[in-house]
Formats: structure tokens, C-alpha cells, sequence
């Protein structure tokens, strides 16, 4: 319940309300641009540096591989419930469902501050299971876009390339095996900006992020309730069968939640991109806010409280 | 002074992810050239929409501007043509005099 | 092929806190869409001005376009007549194409 | 006379000397919106602290309803010396007199900042006031714009609302009640964006603010001699009428200093957008020029000394 | 009722460490008023190019727009004349018409 | 070798292969800006301070004449280099030639930087040296492009003028005025912005300079393999030219370095700027590809170790 008042999630309440009211408060977008690569950056250095430090564990090899089979296996399910109870095309089935089971990069950072403020910091190697869980899911809406029929090789390579080097995946990507290389000694001189400015940069960020994502509420279309009702539903499930894959693969309560958060939450980053690539018919408007306006402002506020308890009860 | 050649103005407002393939559109008719300008925002039919520069650029979107000859022109939108449903493109064209200085037209 | 139909292009210069209430007329007289464009500075009557987004935006400027039919077209402008003065916006007309793939045209 | 030489009077200084010899030198606008939406965030949550470490006193009431008074008081007599001295029409009048009456926050931080230098730090609470201080004024100078006739009810309220609403107020009023929340605790963790980078931040955007100040003097149509005279004059009476209620009210230097900077200064965030939509007809070139080419480069030099003396003289 | 006038608008694409001379040119015909607008990249005979703004403006555009009658057009286009080789500018013109409220009209 | 995995140059490898894998990756441009910005301020500050703290030495004076003759000499052979063995006309020649003689501040603070981590700190004065070697090059050049003769007197002085005016000039030379003001005690507060924050940003900055450079080698039309060549013996030559010249007047290790560092560096901000206006028929893709996309990353990652052997054994 106190973690409701960390600042972090009053920023983004913040956000909300003034957009909700309406007021003209708005974050120049190049500002919102440089703060989410700087929260990239910050992550993935942060990831390198502590893998750097405990090296590679079978812990970090369950925890990616529970990564990876969870989200190659959401968007099927998230696919059929999308299809019957939601209502939507195929295209626009498997394109939400793609959202689900990649992640978001935000929803895992807020998070990772929160578990670590409240003592239960996740193993550093949840970013890099994190960085594993953006793209696999892209592929598989993509299958599931086209009844289970594969693409054509060319093209679908082409995808795969462009997926890969989207902005935010290099960026964590590259910021990982940075920190990696540099180690915690490496990192002394720039922590003050990478370490030390985080939170509060982060606070910024979010109140944006709030701004962000109720002004994208107000104006959506084409969100029905049973829609939105799935945007709340899917990151319950999700995040709970999170929990039970980390407690039975033996992680700790943070890391656990960690896993939980990383199921829970859905993209609007690197998937949009390449789901306005790959499948241009697919309604942006739609999987945009039910990702970034409902599911994200749900998990920020609500799950990832409700995961740490479900964590707690079953580690 | 000057000479005036009329020429095509293609207008194209386009989500910054597909900017990419409309470029290799304009270059597989041999275009001159364009020159892409930023948007702040819009709404239209699909609904509302801000340039976050957050989302992916999923929200954003870039109007594409290129000046052709009669003839590329006609080139350009046929090549444009599949593509204008698929990616929801709002294409215009409009006519406009190219200005050339008159050593230029000599030379 | 493509079809163009011809469209009148209706552009507005106006300072920032005023693009609510053009959004809100534009709505009145149900125009298809807008699209808005931001502007770094410029010149005129009442002086040179730069876009410094922090005075408030009162020093501050956007380009808004419609693309309308010819009714819809005289339908706006009628509702602009009193703000033209008022706000201080600077609007022009003119012509274009918009281009629709010949499928959308059947369908 | 040594303040002159803080470097955030410096930047200020370099920022108008390379505008004035038309160097090419500009910030890139988001990166001054940036500035100043960072710097209301971080004066928001220190005032929020402040007054959650003190709680609600005396003080406190006393000097917002000060502030309030002064900031209903001073258009109205603004009004009367523009139309005579002034030689402006009514709508003109109105607007400018609004300015006045309201604040300019950058110009408060800067104060702030410097009487904490000299260790005569304002009270926390005034950073309330001048929330308080921001809209009032709008209110009064449209009254005087109708000649005391009333608005008509349903436009009054709509310009109300957005007055409220307006960007600056509600980030503000939402970081103060933030740091209300979280209080000097809470806000450790993200102290080092919001408080340790305060000071070196504040000289980039004063450096900005002189670019942009000086370019506006620069290319100002309609100001004449008068004008530009009332727009010293007026801070000057006004800053000497909030040293003297300061004073009387029984505050300390510091804060009767800060009371008299808020008197003295004008607004150019919040009332120029809201004078743009309320009297689109008045000449935002005119108060613009005023309020920020001349006024607040003349508080941020001269002003703030000066009212520092007065208030030694008079506390 | 609205009252349009028929006008010239004159586009120019100008590397933005050249806007000066531009403005002084405009100046010189003694232009109404001009508007900029940045741009964020394009391509043409002399390659492609990104808006970085660190490159010193060398890697950096902007298009300067301004609404002109017959008799000032002609004069700024001679004027432009030497410089539109020299700088490598993009010029076009194209028509409008100027929209002006009707009491503007009888005032 | 080791300086190759400091931060600043991983992320700068990391921007050059984003790009050149044709990854989506960009910075917005206000941020690369603000961020440029930014930089030359703390350099300038710290330049400042530190000759505030030495005062105005012998050894200033012979580095600084020592970079003035530099700048003056290097685009005279480069100019007949490129003549002969580049084939460019005498307009592209003198516009490339200015490039090479002026200096590039971001190899500088890169250089600086890494000096300084391996335990030999150029001295504060190079700062000075760096501002004083920004423009003369601009001049030679364009008595260069006219074949020995003058300007017209009128354009020449209107050069001048908008050259010193220049930016990055007015930022550099004015934060280093600041600097020398404010002396050390001053800087104190605004250390943290300014000193603390610097190494975590030049890493963001050196990031995007990947990304730009790799992208305009990309798109590069008029570069011959001649001319590539060039851009990589130039530094060399220049390098150890300024390590000769160095070790003569007797400047230590790191201040050879740095001024070798000067001799080899070609810019990118201010002349590029000054030749777009002075030599517009010239070749703004050819100049800027040369110094930004060969010789800044060859400084960055081969010269700038190179220039510290070579002074080691010199000095
Ligand atoms: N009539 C119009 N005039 C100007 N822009 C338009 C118009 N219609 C659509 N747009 C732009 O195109 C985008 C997509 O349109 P739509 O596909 O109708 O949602 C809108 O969000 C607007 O930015
Ligand atoms: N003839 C024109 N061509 C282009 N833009 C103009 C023109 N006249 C005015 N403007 C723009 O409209 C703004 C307001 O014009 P004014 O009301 O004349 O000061 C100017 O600052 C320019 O940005
Ligand atoms: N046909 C064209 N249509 C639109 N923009 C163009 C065209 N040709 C050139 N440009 C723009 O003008 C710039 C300079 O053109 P160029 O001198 O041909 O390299 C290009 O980089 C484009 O941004
Ligand atoms: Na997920
Ligand atoms: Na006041
Ligand atoms: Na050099």
C-alpha cells in the first residue's frame, strides 16, 4: 500500500490528472524521447554491471528460459480470449497479443524500484531476461496473424532484422554488454549520472508517462469495455502465472515479482513499431491504448503491488 | 531573372515507421528528392493523435514532400498505390512552378 | 490506377493557446481531419517572434491543415470569419488533389 | 553587490550580451521547455517538504493572504497609471496590469536561490504563496478589461477552468502537494535530481532566459519610453510595498525579501496564455516585451539586490 | 462573409546558417511577413542529409515560406536570383488565396 | 589499449554500429544539441576555474601562441595536399583545409577525459588553447579559396564578426570568463551539474556522435578514396606535429597530448557554420564527412592513444 506514495507513482498520478482535466500541461516530446533512452541506457548498464559481478548463473539460465517460453506462449492464449470474449479480427487478435507478451521496459523499471526500495531488490540478471522478452513475441503474432501459416522467407527476415535493431532493443542490448565489459569499477565515474539521477529522472518520466497515457484514453475509438476488461484481466493472469513459474524455478521474492511484472506487463515501445511494420491493417490506435492506457496505468497503480504479495505468499 | 518550370507537389503524411518504405518507393521511380518535416499532432477518422516520440513512433507521424515532372509523378502514385490503403497514407498533389535562376537553364 | 479527387487546402497560422478553439470550430463544421505542424519562428505586422515554448506559448505558433470539399471548405471559413481578426490567424486556400487507390474508389 | 556575480546572474548575463551582438546562440526549445517544467517541478516539491517538516502556521496564513491581496491590489492600480502615463487603451491596459499583479516563478527561484546563498533562506511556505500568487491577477485585469462589468458567466468559468489548468499551476501546485506527501524522507532518493542539480540547471535555463529576453527587446514594435519606464517603476514600488507588509506582518529578511520579489515581479508563463485566449485583442508583443525584456532582466539585477536592502532596513 | 484574395506563396528550402541573408532579402522587397519552419531531413542531388543541429547548421534546413502579391514576388525572386545557385536553394511558388474577414475588408 | 574500453568510447562504438547495422536508433536532435551545449559550458567553466586558480603562466603563453601558429600553418599544407593529391578545386580545398586547422571540442573533452582518468590531467589553460584555436583557421581558409587576394574589406569584417559570434565560441570563451569569475568557491554549487554529471553525459554525447558520424559516412556522396585517406594521415601528421611542437616548449605529458590533440582534431561545429556562409559553392557533404566521419572517429579511437604514446616518448 506506502509504495502508492513513493514518488515515482505520484508523478505519474500526476500526469494523469492533469491530463484527465484536461489542462495544457505537456512534456516537450523530445524531453520524453531523451528520457526514455536515458532509462534504457541506465538499465542496461546497471543489468551488465551486476551480471559482470555475479557471472553467469543457472539461476540467470531458468530465469531467461522462463522468460522466453513465457512469452512465446501469452500471445497464444492472449490470441484465442482476443478472438472469442474480445471480438477482434485475426490481424487485430494477434497483434494485441503480441503487446502481451512482449514487455514493457517502464512497467519493469518502476517496479525494479520499488522492490528494491522496499528491500526485495530482483537479481540483476532480470534485465537481461528482460532484454530476451522484447522481441520473441513480435514472431509469433506475426504466425498467428497469418492462421499459422509462415511468411514469406524474405520478407520475414526482413522483419526479424528490423525487430532486432529497433531502437530500444539495441539500446538495451548495447548498454548491457557495456556494462558487462566496464564492471562496477568502469562505472564509478559515470554512476552519478547513470545511478545517482535515476529516481528522480524516473519521477519525470512517469508524470509524462501519465500525461501520456490518459490523454491516449481520452481519445481512443475503438476500445469497447470488453476490450478494456481484457487489458485488466491479462496482466492478473499473466503476472500470477509469473509468479508460480518463479517460485517453482527457485527464485527469490523480488526475482520472482520481477518475472511476474515482466509476464504482467505489455509493450508500447519496440512491439507498435514493428507491428506498424509488419502489419500495417492492424488498428494502432487499439493496441496502443489498451497497452499504454489501461494495462500499463493498471500495473504501475495495482500490480505491481498485487504481485509482490502473491510473490511473498508463494516463494 | 528567373525561369519557372511547373512541376507536381506530392504530399504525403505517413507514420514514421514507414517512412523507411516510402523512401525505397520514391527512390525505385527515381524521385529528385524529398525533404521530411515533423508533425506535432492530428485527428481523422482512426481517431486523436499526439506525436509522443514515446510509443514507438507508432504515434507519430511525418509528412514526406517531393517535387516531380509530370511523368515521375505518375510514376510515384501508381507505385504509392498499394500502399495508400495498407498504410493509411493521406496523399495530395499540387501544382507549383520549380524557380530556376537563368544561368542555371543555360548551363 | 489512382483516382484524385479535387480539394480545397485550408492552412491556418495561429498561436498555440488558440489551436483549442480552431480544433473546436473545425469540429463544428465536421471536417474530415486536421493535421498540426509546429513552426520556429517568423515575421509580420506585429513583429518578429520566436518559438521559445516557455513564454507561455503566447510566443509561440502552429500551422493547422484541413483538407476539405468545397462546402466544407466554405462551411469552416464562414465559422472562422470572427476569430480571423480576433485571434490574429493568417489563412489561406488552395487547390490539391487528394489521391485514393482505385480500389478504395469501388469500395 | 557580490550577488551580481553568482554565476546564475553571470549566465543570465552571458545569455543577453551574445543575443544583443545577434550571435547565432539558441537553445533548442524543448530543451528551455524542459528547463523550466524541471525547475517548477523541483521549487514545487521543496516548498511541499518545507511545509510538511513545519506544518501550517501563522506565518503561513499571513503571508498568503498578503500575497493574495497584493496580487488582487496591484493591477488595479497598474491599470490606472497605463491608461494615463501609460497612454494605453483599456484592453491593452488590463492585460499588462495583469502581468503585475501575478508572478514570475523564474524569477522567485533565482531570489530564492540567491538569499539561501547569502544565508538568508526565505521560509518554505512561500513557495505557496506564490502558487497562490499566480492566478488572482488574471481574474482582476479581465474585470478591468470590461470596465468592471462582469463577464458573462459560462466564459468566465470556461477561462477559469484553463487559467487553473494552466501548465505551470497545476505541475506547481502538484509538486507541492507531492512533497507534502512524501516529505524529507521520501524525497531522499530522488534529491540528487531535484535538489543537488538545482543550482547548475538554473544557470543553463537563466542563461536561456537571457538569449530569449534579450532577442525579444530586440525585436519589440510597440514599446515606447514610457512604458518601458513604468516597467521598472513598477517593481520597484511594488517590491517596496512587499518589503513593507512583509515587514509589518512580522516575517524575517529573507522571507519579507521573497514576499517584495513576488510583489515586484511579473508573469510570463501563465498569464501571457491566458491573456492570449481571454483578450486575444490586446498586443502580446507589448507584454510580453514588458514583463520579460524589461522587468524581470531589471529584478534578476538590480531588483533583488535592492529589495534585500530594503527589507534589512526594514525587518 | 470571407473575402479571398488571390496571392502568391513562395517556398524556399535554406540551409539554416543562410537564413539571414534570406530575411535581409525579404527585407529588402519589403515582404508582408515570412514564416520558418524546420524540417528533419531529405535527400537530393547532393545526397541525404539528417537535421542533426550539432553540426553547426552545415547539416540543418529549414523552409521559409511567404505570401506575397504578383508585383513583390517578382521583385523577391529577382532579388533571390543570385543567391539560388550560390546556396543551393529550393524554390518554388505556387498559388493561394488569402483569406480576410469581411470588415477587415471595409476597414 | 585500455582507453578503448573507457565508456566514453564503448558508446560511442555503439552508436556507430547501431547505425551502420541500420538500426532506427536517433537521439532527438534537441537533446544532441542541448547536450553539445551543455559540454562546451562545463569545459568552459572548468578551463576557467583552473587558470583562476594558476593565473595567467608562461606556459599558457607559449602553448597558446604555439596553437595560434598551428592553426594558422596546418591549412596551408593542407590546403596544397588536398589540391594535388586530393584533385579538389581550390574552393573545396580551402573549405576542408579550415577544418583541419581549427579544432574539434569534442575530441578535445574526449582526449581531456581520458587523460585525465589514466593519471595525466592536461593543464587547465588548454581549455583557453582550445578557444583561441576555433577561428583563425576559418580566416587562412578563405584567404586560401581567393588565391592569396583579400576580401572585400566590408564581407571580410562581416565574417569576422559572425564567426566570433559564433556559438559555440560565445559559449566556450563566455563559460570560461564565468569560470575565471567565479573561481573555484563559486563553482562549487553548480559542481554538481557541471563537474559530477559531465562523464555520464559525455557518454550519451558520444553515443548520438556515433550514430551521426556513422550515418553521414553512410550517405556520403563525393567522398574518393584519396580524400578518405587523407582524413586519416591528416591527424596523424598534425598529431605529431603538435606532440614535436609540445615537447619543444616544454609542456608535460598530458598538455602535449592535448595539444596534439588540437593539431589533429578537424572541426565540426563552427566551421562548417562560418564556410556555409563564406564558401557556399564549396561542399557541405564533402567538409563535414571528412572531419565528422573519418577523422573525429579515428581521433576518438586510434589518435587520441597514438598522440599519448608519442608524447610519453617525446616529453
Ligand atoms: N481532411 C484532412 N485534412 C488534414 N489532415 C487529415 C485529414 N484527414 C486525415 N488527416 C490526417 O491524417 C491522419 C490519419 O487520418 P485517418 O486515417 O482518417 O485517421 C489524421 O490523424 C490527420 O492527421
Ligand atoms: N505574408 C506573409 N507570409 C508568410 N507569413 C506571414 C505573412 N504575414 C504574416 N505572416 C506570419 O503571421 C505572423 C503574424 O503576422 P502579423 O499579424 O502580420 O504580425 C507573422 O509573424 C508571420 O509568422
Ligand atoms: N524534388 C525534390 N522534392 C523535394 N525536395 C527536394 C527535391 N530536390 C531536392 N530537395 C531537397 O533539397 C535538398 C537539396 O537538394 P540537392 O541540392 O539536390 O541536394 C535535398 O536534400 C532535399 O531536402
Ligand atoms: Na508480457
Ligand atoms: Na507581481
Ligand atoms: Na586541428
Amino acid at each position: 500500500m506506502e509504495t502508492l506514495f513513493s514518488p515515482v507513482i505520484l508523478f505519474f498520478v500526476l500526469g494523469a490528472l492533469a491530463a484527465f482535466a484536461r489542462s495544457d500541461l505537456a512534456f516537450p516530446e523530445p524531453m520524453s524521447k531523451a528520457l526514455s533512452l536515458y532509462l534504457m541506457c541506465a538499465i542496461g548498464l546497471k543489468g551488465g554491471i551486476l551480471v559482470a559481478g555475479n557471472g553467469f548463473t543457472i539461476d540467470l539460465l531458468l530465469a531467461a528460459t522462463a522468460g522466453l517460453v513465457l512469452s512465446c506462449l501469452i500471445p497464444v492464449g492472449a490470441f484465442a480470449v482476443l478472438r472469442s470474449f474480445g471480438r477482434l479480427d485475426s490481424t487485430n487478435a494477434a497483434a494485441v497479443a503480441a503487446h502481451y507478451g512482449s514487455v514493457s521496459v517502464v512497467t519493469f523499471i518502476a517496479g525494479n524500484q520499488i522492490l528494491t526500495d522496499s528491500g526485495m531488490p530482483p537479481a540483476g540478471y532480470m534485465i537481461a531476461v528482460l532484454a530476451l522478452m522484447e522481441t520473441p513475441a513480435i514472431i509469433v503474432g506475426l504466425f498467428l496473424a497469418r492462421g499459422g501459416n509462415g511468411m514469406k522467407m524474405q520478407s520475414g527476415q526482413e522483419l526479424m532484422r528490423e525487430t532486432l535493431l529497433n531502437g530500444s532493443v539495441v539500446l538495451l542490448t548495447g548498454s548491457f554488454i557495456i556494462g558487462l565489459v566496464i564492471g562496477k569499477e568502469g562505472f564509478e565515474p559515470i554512476a552519478p549520472v547513470f545511478e545517482t539521477g535515476f529516481n528522480g529522472l524516473l519521477c519525470l518520466f512517469l508524470l509524462d508517462m501519465g500525461l501520456i497515457a490518459a490523454r491516449r484514453i481520452s481519445h481512443a475509438r475503438s476500445l469497447t469495455a470488453r476490450l478494456v476488461l481484457l487489458a485488466i484481466i491479462f496482466p492478473i493472469v499473466n503476472g500470477t502465472i509469473g509468479c508460480i513459474v518463479g517460485a517453482m524455478i527457485g527464485l527469490d521474492v523480488g526475482t520472482t515479482t520481477a518475472l511476474a511484472i515482466l509476464a504482467a506487463s505489455a509493450s508500447y515501445i519496440a512491439v507498435p513499431a514493428a507491428m506498424r511494420l509488419a502489419l500495417p491493417k492492424a488498428d494502432a490506435g487499439l493496441y496502443l491504448s489498451l497497452s499504454l492506457a489501461v494495462t500499463f496505468p493498471f500495473n504501475i497503480t495495482i500490480g505491481i503491488p498485487l504481485y509482490t504479495q502473491l510473490a511473498k505468499l508463494m516463494v | 531573372m528567373v525561369t519557372k518550370s511547373p512541376r507536381k507537389k506530392i504530399e504525403i503524411l505517413v507514420d514514421t515507421p514507414l517512412l523507411r518504405r516510402l523512401r525505397e518507393v520514391a527512390e525505385g521511380v527515381e524521385a529528385d528528392g524529398y525533404t521530411v518535416q515533423r508533425t506535432q499532432g492530428g485527428e481523422g477518422s482512426r481517431g486523436r493523435w499526439f506525436d509522443d516520440q514515446v510509443t514507438g513512433g507508432a504515434g507519430s507521424k511525418v509528412v514526406f514532400t517531393t517535387i516531380l515532372d509530370d511523368a515521375t509523378t505518375d510514376h510515384l502514385l501508381q507505385a504509392l498505390e498499394p500502399l495508400i490503403d495498407e498504410y493509411g497514407l493521406l496523399v495530395t498533389v499540387s501544382d507549383v512552378d520549380l524557380v530556376r535562376a537563368q544561368k542555371d537553364q543555360a548551363g
